[in-house]
């Protein structure tokens, strides 16, 4: 080799090691008590929150210093085209965020270590994948559009490593699903919206990492829009931004008690006009909020008192830009890291119902004969998956094929359609899920009572033969107006 | 109906107070058949009182009560050793004895079309005894129930019998002191071991001469009670027993018993016992040098005391409730038919019971389905008194006892050889004072 | 040459420590896994082998004696407080001005309560483990007299005429009355099952007495508790209320004006299988209700919130105006204040069956729960002072007392009982146990199927694989350390498996303890959970002529008709002393068909009377019932030779069973 | 046909009539009824009065029956219980209180339909229940049952219970149950550890600081609870058919029930009734006494006065005068018999007791509660 070959390259090398320890340096700026957000260019932006999954052209995630006005903002992801969503980690040095390189590009998920500033390709999905979000064990969560099969734009949600090794899907639904926060218990908070057969409303859904126990969390009235973006503190309070009857110039901050999710809806900013977009409350109190006065005008960052219900000044504002999606660079309390009790090598699991008769606040009645239900219809997309009696004291008992939407009918002993179709569940591979009962109070814990479903087998999901041939009459009529 | 039953009764009533034949016997005799010199004390002191001179009248109500109308079968219990006893093998024989009663009624069409049913139940359940299955019996609402063999168990059956009021027709316990008790809701159908025993005595003593006897007998309720007779009578005649040993259920080895037979140096041995321990006993009576003639109870006339004990059993002189091999067209259309039907021969427990179910049958049949009524006709004294059964002639004493009489039994040349035993003597009843005047 | 025959000993001496260092960790390493079912445990031997030991010098410097404050009295001046110190087998007198401990009477084995009379000269004090009452000389401080009762006194009470002392038997479930004056026990009544607490009427005529256990109900059927009236006038007992689907009714008191009285409770699931925690599919915690008007209506009410449980609720005290009741929740760490206004409303306008619906109901404490105060570790007993305006708080694991103002509701300040201020590994486990943060939603603790570290008397259909199967009868924890392997199917050789990751997958359901608190939660299972002495049924090592007779039965090896019991079907061979198990697994003919072909674990008999009920689904209601209803074929125990008095005597043995530690030393028994 | 069994019928009655007539007169004295009829009052005449002595006589009998609210005619036992009347019947338990009748069955948690003995306890209030399927505890409205499944209990038919302090003793065929309710322990007492020859036991008591055993052909069992000893007290001359001397000890081993007051034990049995005083022994039979039937179902004492439940009725006697009641077969009116040293005077009652069977009794008062074959009665003290 040319001895000057030679010193060139080592020339090179060591003028690339300078140059990247000087970038470096520069890059190393810490980003310590720094709030993060999505700055989105203003025509770019869905002014009436109902895209549920953030996916706004030409946004940057952007970093101020909040307690120091005036100091020129950091663009984050400046080698990127677009980029949204950022989530940071437990110890606050590291951001997820869901971004395309390229115009045309998929989004997909990176993760950007916020000490040299450098990201990495986490998802490489053909589909694109939005709204990350940190899980404890080292995991993430986000949310994946599903390749077209009939039922409308379905995203899933899916968990995998943070080396994108893993890979596992966790909801199973015709469903917009898409992951708010991670709740201090260790469940995953889901904004959700049922697509087939008919859109449905907008509501939150707790649900383990692991896909199971999915659980309605919250619903506002009407169809309340809800924003993609939870914060639980740390004295169980949830906020979020509600449309409240999908009201598109009124988002409003809500607050919720996460031990009553159901039943604590605060409004907090009922009496302000102009529409909220983010909530963001800080350790320290406070809270910094996306903010648009009127129709008008940019969306800025405000700081908000929850006591005083009032708007402080607005932190960062800049014309043609939308602020959304703050978050606070700041380590925080681990979410409890849940144990996962399905089995992969399972191809099925159980599902126990107490009493199909039960009903939210019994008046001294009770229900009549007529009005009970004596059988069950599980309901799979496009077909009926079974009729099953239930047990004299209400209960069912089934064996489901595991990670398929289902959804129930209750029947009375002449066949007729008495409730439902419910919305759609899933069970996981293993799980065991139990509800008391299928339109009940769902605040209702069940009554201790053996039922009588479980002294036999399981019921196998779908029934044999019941797949093709019984064809109830909800599926037939759904069939029907498909191929209308 | 109501005056029919009333004239019924008062008829029972009357022919109990005034009918010559107090008893029903066949001759006016002394309680239990009692010669008069076995008789108790009866040479020292005459008893105070006499307790079963006459029968002891129910006066409880319940005889007004319709029979139900809802009956699909007429059921009729039967207790007795089915399982975890050393005497399953009878109990079973019993309990087919009763079943092909029943079967034989049935095919003659039941009761009104209605079919006879058994309900079986063992009579020593575990951790729990027999009154406890005459409970479940009532529950299960039976008309009248049969058994059972062990002294023990038939005797805690009769008394919650007495509570429940259900007729009892035993077939199978020896057991003298069993209708001993005053309870009007038993009957017996068998021989008890008093018969046994002064026939035995008579035997022994009078006809083959013996004055020198030992008793070696099983430590159970049956051994003792059945001697008891036995050991009073030959004390009243003169003759006290000269050894008495004992043995435990299920025992193989007898040595030190029968040494201390030798000892006593008898002229004649009595067993009283099971038919397999004894079988063993006289076997080793034998190896061991006595020479002496050996007597013993009804539980040895057994085709297992002849399997085991052989050549050894030759000579030996038993007591038996019946005469299987008697030329009677009747027992021996009972032998074919229970032969066809299980496979085996009767024993004594078969025919017994084969007797009293046919009994029970016919008390249904007579009264209708009315516990009180069906006991107040197997108790009047009349209608069965004298019952030709396949056993023989049933007579019952005052206290429902069977009185009727006793066959004895010889092994020669490896069978049984049943003979009357000689009658016992009497010259006067004795001892007068009863009851009441 | 020489050199290198040096070097090349000094290098072989080196490559065999190493290999002797590499093997020993490889060993190590595979002690470890298998003994806790993790591959990355820190070999950590002090884990297993320091912090568990149970005497020595070692278990002397690694312990320390905390006084675990427990029920507590205020004098009627208010002036002085009395702290039972459970552990401190001690009454504590607290000057409540100056928050500091002014005396401390010695008193008997596990002081359980202590009252005043109302002069505030005298106290009694229950000795649960004593089977007695001290009288106590409160101007000497001391004990001047001792009141024999049942066995296992707890709660006391004064009748009204303060002639008589009501004394709760908590192990003989019975009420003694002593009469004072004599010093004697006139009688004893029947109360329910394991009652601990008892609380005159206002107007003196009835006293409520509060029980832990459910009655002994038929095979799979809901649990009930047994809250008893007594009569004062007649002193007997007047009615039984009975409380479906709930128990440990720990305690109970009054309002004032006596128009209802309220017992704390927990409604547990122990019938549904348990798949989930999620919306209290596990247990429930609250109170219960007597009404004294609408015909004395038994009404119970949640203070769980829908993500969010309160376990282990213990006592209960309401203020002088009727308006507030505040609860402990030992579990969780809290005091729940209550508002009783709004408690009568929800009665006033509720049917029964609406009452009934509540009480399932996780969202309707909303209407009545003013407040929850966190507290330090555990509290346990409540006692207002006379004015009402403070609660004091036995903070047990903590050995503090908390003030709180009924006013603002805040903790006003703490008092420091002096107790030891070093906590060990084992009190750092003891905290675990008896807190519900390792469970989902904080549902329930350790302690809440284990009470006092025991068993809760139910029978959990724990799903194995399906639902519906596999019925558990929940086991004793008491001196368990050498009993290995655990659980009913013996699939844990160490308490550290059994209570690691998988304990998390399947009953807690949420994180998994980290390896310093397994360590804790080990050190206090195995040292710190003791037997009560078995005074009931072998205070003193003599057996009775019964239990002797029945001694010769378990270790006999004939039966009753001479044949011989097979060596593998006697009594003492699978259950030797000192702890009456041989620790192997083994089929004694008990499993039923929804039960999974298995073998099971040979329980440990130690105390067995104070278990029932038996067998490993407990389907035995009573020892009698394994061998008349569940040994049909002989094989747990050749048996049905026996005579129902020789079961008798039998089971009377199996009564006097007490802690291994008298059987370990005794020459008879080996 | 049907005429000439109703003729048959006829003259059947007629004859027993004189049949029975002839046996009455044996013993009946020649009286004056006008001078006797006792009016529907609460007052006896005076010159019966005389004859008396101390002896209560008790009349205005009122019956239960099913169609008063009783579950079943049949009863077995009865026992008074302060404000309430217990009553055992094969349909269950029947309690009378306010003048209403309330039965508890197996679904309300007791042992077994058939109750056949009770007690209450006097220190707790607690009654316990005999049946045929378990002994119950019931106590301030809470079942408790034992069974010889579930328990020490020796077996499930309880013939008679009695309760002594904290100590409860049942009669029952597979021995004689004791149950300390502090210990919780159970004892029996069968021919292995008592003089007894078998384990029926059937009836039990307690007094002079001892219990007291009926053994059903054993005679009678005396427990000593302070030495744990026994004694058995058996007829003398071993033998069934008959009694030798009376006065020798108790007339008959089959016994069927103990009760103990005033320092005398009383023993019934199907064959007459014997007193014992802790000396000496006295034998009653229907021939030599005013016993009015050898058949003793049941034996009560109560202060100086002991009540035999005969199956021709009930007997008294207080150790010098017997008064006995029947109800007369024909006129269904009741019928008052009283025998002393002069003799025997039958005296016409307008009221009867419900049925001449009689299987308990229980005094409390001015009132007298009889269980019979047919319906329960309940008579007042007549002054």
């Amino acid at each position: 080799m040319n001895p000057m070959k030679i010193i060139f390259r080592i020339g090179y090398i060591v003028a690339i090691g300078l140059a990247s320890l000087c970038l470096n340096s520069c890059r190393n700026q810490s980003l310590e008590g720094m709030v993060v957000f999505t700055r989105v260019p203003a025509g770019n932006f869905d002014i009436h929150g109902k895209a549920i999954a953030h996916k706004y052209k030409g946004a940057q995630i952007v970093a101020i210093n909040p307690d120091k006005p005036g100091v020129p903002e950091i663009i984050l992801t400046p080698d990127f085209y677009s980029a949204c969503s950022p989530d940071i980690s437990y110890d606050a040095k590291h951001l997820l965020f869901t971004a395309q390189q390229k115009e045309n590009d998929s989004w997909q998920v990176w993760e950007m270590n916020l000490e040299n500033k450098t990201s990495k390709k986490i998802t490489h999905f053909e589909e694109s994948c939005y709204g990350p979000a940190y899980l404890p064990g080292g995991r993430l969560v986000f949310s994946r559009q599903m390749p077209e099969t009939g039922t409308g734009p379905v995203h899933a949600l899916y968990t995998m490593d943070l080396d994108g090794s893993n890979v596992s899907q966790i909801t199973f639904q015709p469903h917009f699903d898409y992951t708010t926060t991670v709740l201090h218990d260790g469940r995953i908070l889901m904004l959700t919206k049922q697509l087939f057969p008919q859109p449905g409303d907008m509501m939150y859904m707790a649900i383990r990492p692991n896909g199971t126990k999915t659980e309605l969390f919250y619903k506002g009235p009407g169809s309340s829009i809800l924003n993609n973006q939870v914060y639980e503190t740390g004295d169980g309070f949830v906020y979020f931004i509600e449309w409240e009857n999908g009201n598109p110039n009124s988002g409003d901050i809500i607050s919720i008690n996460q031990n009553r999710p159901l039943f604590t809806k605060v409004n907090l900013t009922s009496g302000i006009t102009g529409s909220f977009y983010s909530v963001l409350p800080r350790q320290s109190g406070g809270m910094l909020v996306s903010y648009r006065p009127s129709d008008a005008g940019p969306v800025g960052l405000y700081s908000f008192s929850v006591e005083d219900k009032s708007l402080g000044a607005p932190i960062y504002k800049q014309p043609g830009y939308y602020v959304i999606e703050p978050v606070l660079v700041e380590a925080f309390t681990r979410p409890k890291n849940l144990p996962d009790d399905t089995n992969p090598e399972k191809s099925t699991g159980l599902l126990l119902c107490q009493d199909i008769n039960v009903i939210a606040q019994p008046d001294d009645a009770g229900l009549s004969d007529n009005a009970k239900a004596t059988k069950v219809e599980v309901l799979g997309i496009d077909k009926s998956m079974g009729i099953v009696p239930v047990e004299d004291d209400g209960s069912f008992y089934l064996k489901v094929i595991a990670d398929t939407p289902i959804r129930f009918q209750t029947l009375d002993k002449d066949g007729n359609i008495l409730y439902g179709p419910s919305g759609w569940i899933w069970i996981r591979p293993f799980e065991r899920r139990g509800c008391v009962g299928c339109h009940q109070d769902p605040e209702l814990a069940p009554n201790n009572v053996v039922p009588l479903s479980v002294k036999k087998p399981p019921v196998s999901i779908p029934v044999e033969d019941s797949y093709e041939t019984e064809q109830s009459p909800t599926i037939k009529s759904l069939n029907k107006n498909e191929k209308e | 109906m109501k005056p029919k039953i009333q004239a019924l009764l008062f008829f029972i009533f009357a022919i109990l107070f005034s009918v010559l034949d107090v008893n029903g016997q066949e001759h006016k005799m002394n309680y239990g058949k009692t010669p008069d010199d076995m008789i108790p004390y009866g040479r020292f002191q005459k008893a105070y009182i006499n307790f079963f001179d006459k029968p002891q009248a129910f006066t409880g109500a319940g005889r007004e009560k319709a029979p139900p109308t809802d009956l699909t079968e007429v059921r009729i219990g039967f207790l007795g050793p089915l399982e975890g006893s050393a005497m399953v093998p009878q109990g079973i024989q019993m309990l087919q004895g009763a079943t092909l009663a029943v079967d034989e009624a049935n095919k003659k069409g039941g009761y009104n079309g209605l079919p006879f049913k058994i309900m079986p139940h063992n009579d020593v359940g575990l951790w729990g005894a027999a009154a406890n299955e005459v409970v479940k019996m009532d529950d299960e609402k039976v008309w009248a129930f049969l058994g059972s063999i062990d002294g023990i168990n038939t005797h805690v059956a009769l008394r919650v019998t007495f509570k429940l009021e259900i007729p009892m027709v035993n077939t199978g316990d020896p057991d003298p002191t069993l209708t001993e008790t005053r309870i009007p809701w038993v009957i017996r159908c068998i021989s008890d071991d008093r018969q046994s025993s002064y026939a035995l005595v008579n035997y022994i003593y009078r006809k083959k001469g013996h004055s020198r006897v030992a008793v070696l007998r099983v430590d159970s309720r049956y051994g003792r009670v059945g001697i008891l007779e036995f050991k009073d009578a030959v004390l009243r005649i003169g003759y006290p027993l000269v050894l008495e040993v004992r043995y435990a259920e299920g025992d193989t080895d007898f040595t030190t018993q029968i040494q201390r037979m030798i000892d006593s140096s008898p002229d004649a041995i009595v067993l009283w016992g099971n038919a397999k321990e004894t079988a063993l006993i006289i076997k080793q009576i034998r190896k061991m040098g006595m020479k002496q003639p050996i007597f013993g109870s009804d539980r040895l006339m057994s085709p297992e005391l002849l399997k085991i004990a052989g050549k050894d059993a030759e000579g030996l002189v038993t007591t038996c409730q019946y005469n299987p091999t008697l030329n009677d067209s009747a027992l021996q259309a009972f032998n074919k038919n229970y032969y066809d039907k299980y496979g085996m021969e009767p024993d004594v427990f078969a025919a017994h019971a084969y007797d009293g179910m046919n009994i029970i049958i016919d008390a249904i049949h007579k009264v209708g389905l009315n516990r009180v009524l069906i006991r107040d006709v197997l108790t009047d004294l009349k209608t069965f008194q004298g019952y030709k059964g396949v056993t023989g002639k049933i007579i019952f004493d005052a206290s429902w006892n069977d009185i009727g009489s006793i066959w004895m039994a010889e092994v020669r040349d490896g069978k049984f050889v049943f003979f009357p035993p000689s009658p016992l003597t009497y010259d006067k009843p004795a001892n007068n004072k009863s009851t009441s005047e | 040459m020489k050199k290198n025959k040096k070097l090349f000993f000094i290098l072989g001496g080196l490559v065999i420590i190493s290999l002797l260092i590499i093997s020993v960790h490889k060993v190590s390493r595979l002690h470890v896994n298998y003994m806790t079912a993790v591959d990355d445990h820190p070999l950590n031997c002090i884990s297993c082998h320091v912090y568990t030991q149970k005497d020595g010098i070692v278990a002397k410097l690694i312990n320390e004696d905390y006084l675990s404050p427990f029920n507590m009295a205020v004098s009627p001046d208010g002036s002085k407080l009395y702290v039972i110190a459970q552990d401190g087998d001690a009454l504590l007198v607290v000057d409540t001005q100056t928050n500091k401990v002014t005396g401390k009477i010695a008193v008997g084995e596990r002081p359980h309560s202590v009252a005043i009379k109302s002069d505030g000269n005298t106290a009694f004090v229950s000795n649960q483990w004593a089977d007695n009452v001290y009288e106590i000389d409160l101007s000497l401080l001391k004990v001047v007299d001792t009141l024999k009762t049942g066995s296992g006194p707890a709660e006391l009470a004064f009748s009204p005429d303060k002639k008589f002392l009501y004394v709760v038997d908590s192990y003989s479930s019975e009420v003694s009355i002593i009469d004072l004056q004599t010093k004697t026990e006139i009688k004893r009544l029947v109360a329910g099952n394991n009652p601990v607490a008892a609380v005159f009427s206002p107007d003196g005529s009835q006293a409520y007495v509060t029980s832990r256990r459910t009655l002994p109900m038929p095979f799979e059927t809901p649990p009930i508790t047994e809250l008893t009236v007594i009569d004062a006038a007649t002193q007997m007992v007047k009615e039984r209320k009975m409380f479906d689907n709930a128990y440990l009714m720990e305690n109970v008191a009054f309002t004032p004006s006596g128009d209802m009285a309220i017992a704390t409770l927990i409604r547990p699931k122990n019938l549904i299988p348990s798949i989930q925690v999620e919306k209290g599919w596990m247990m429930t915690h609250g109170i219960g209700i007597i009404e004294q008007g609408n015909e004395g209506r038994v009404i119970q009410l949640l203070t769980d919130e829908p993500n969010a449980y309160y376990p282990d609720p213990f006592d209960i005290v309401i203020t002088p105006d009727g308006q507030k009741a505040f609860i402990s929740h030992s579990g969780a760490d809290v005091i729940t204040v209550i508002d009783l206004n709004a408690i009568r409303t929800l009665l006033a306008e509720s049917t029964q069956k609406k009452l009934d619906y509540y009480s399932n109901h996780l969202g309707i404490s909303s209407r009545y729960v003013l407040k929850r105060i966190p507290t330090g570790a555990n509290p346990k007993g409540l006692v207002l002072s006379p004015d009402g305006k403070n609660l004091y708080v036995a903070e047990r694991l903590e050995d503090r007392i908390a003030v709180i103002s009924t006013e603002n509701l805040e903790t006003i300040k703490t008092i420091n009982l002096n107790g030891p201020s070093r906590i060990t590994v084992a009190r750092k486990g003891r905290r675990l146990f008896n807190n519900a943060g390792h469970t989902f939603q904080y549902q329930y603790a350790c302690y809440t199927c284990h009470p006092d570290s025991h068993e809760d008397g139910l029978v959990y259909n724990m799903a194995g694989a399906d639902m519906g199967r596999n019925l558990a009868n929940t086991r004793s924890l008491r001196d368990i350390g050498d009993t290995p392997p655990y659980k009913w199917n013996g699939k844990n050789s160490s308490i550290y498996k059994q209570d690691g990751m998988r304990f998390s997958t399947v009953l807690t359901r949420t994180e998994a303890f980290d390896y310093d608190e397994l360590d804790a939660l080990v050190a206090y299972i195995v040292t710190g959970i003791k037997n009560p002495p078995n005074l009931r049924y072998n205070p003193s090592g003599h057996l009775t002529e019964a239990q002797k007779r029945g001694k010769k039965i378990y270790y006999r090896t004939h039966t009753n008709y001479g044949e011989e019991i097979p060596v593998y079907n006697q009594c003492a061979t699978c259950h030797p002393p000192p702890y009456f198990t041989n620790k192997q697994m083994t089929d004694v003919g008990t499993l039923s068909e929804t039960d999974d072909p298995m073998l099971l674990d040979v329980p440990h008999l130690n105390n067995i009377y104070e278990s029932p009920p038996y067998l490993h689904d407990g389907r035995a209601a009573t020892l009698e019932e394994l061998w008349t209803k569940f040994n049909n074929d002989d094989k747990h125990g050749v048996a049905n030779d026996m005579k129902k008095d020789e079961l008798n005597d039998l089971v009377e043995y199996l009564k006097s069973l007490r802690d291994a530690k008298y059987y370990k030393n005794d020459p008879e028994y080996h | 046909m049907k005429t000439t069994i109703q003729k048959f019928a006829a003259g059947a009655k007629i004859f027993s009539l004189i049949i029975l007539g002839g046996c009455f007169l044996g013993f009946t004295t020649d009286v004056n009824k006008s001078d006797l009829e006792v009016p529907a009052t609460k007052s006896i005449k005076t010159d019966i009065k005389k004859e008396l002595g101390v002896m209560p006589v008790y009349g205005n009998w009122k019956t239960f029956t099913k169609e008063d609210g009783l579950p079943a005619d049949k009863a077995f036992c009865v026992r008074i219980d302060g404000e309430r009347v217990l009553v055992g019947t094969n349909a269950g338990l029947a309690v009378y209180e306010n003048n209403e009748w309330k039965t508890y069955t197996v679904e309300d948690g007791l042992a077994h339909s058939g109750v056949i003995s009770i007690d209450v306890s006097e220190l707790t209030g607690d009654i316990w229940i005999g049946t045929l399927g378990g002994l119950t505890r019931w106590s301030a409205g809470r079942f408790y049952t034992f069974t010889q499944f579930n328990s020490g209990l020796p077996n499930d038919v309880i013939y008679s219970v009695v309760c002594d302090g904290k100590d409860v003793w049942v009669a029952t065929g597979g021995g004689a149950g004791h149950y300390d309710t502090y210990t919780e322990e159970w004892g029996i007492y069968t021919e292995r550890n008592a003089p007894m020859h078998e384990p029926w036991t059937y009836g039990v008591c307690a007094g002079g600081n001892k219990i007291w055993i009926a053994a059903w052909g054993g005679g009678v069992i005396e427990y000593n609870p302070k030495t744990k000893g026994f004694r058995d007290y058996t007829d003398p001359d071993g033998e069934m058919e008959i009694d030798l001397f009376p006065d020798d000890g108790v007339v008959h081993n089959i016994t069927t029930g103990v009760s103990y007051a005033d320092d005398i034990l009383w023993v019934g049995t199907y064959f007459g009734l014997s007193r014992y005083d802790g000396t000496h022994w006295k034998g009653y039979f229907d021939h030599d006494s005013g016993l009015i039937s050898n058949f003793i179902n049941f034996v009560k004492a109560d202060g100086s006065v002991v009540w035999l439940c005969t199956d021709l009725g009930l007997s008294s006697f207080d150790g010098d005068t017997w008064v006995s009641y029947q109800k007369d077969k024909n006129s269904k009116k009741g019928k008052i018999l009283i025998t002393n040293d002069s003799g025997l005077k039958e005296v016409d009652a307008p009221t009867s007791i419900s049925h001449n069977f009689v299987s308990g009794v229980d005094i409390q008062g001015d009132n007298i509660w009889l269980a019979t074959s047919k319906g329960v009665c309940r008579g007042e003290k007549l002054k």
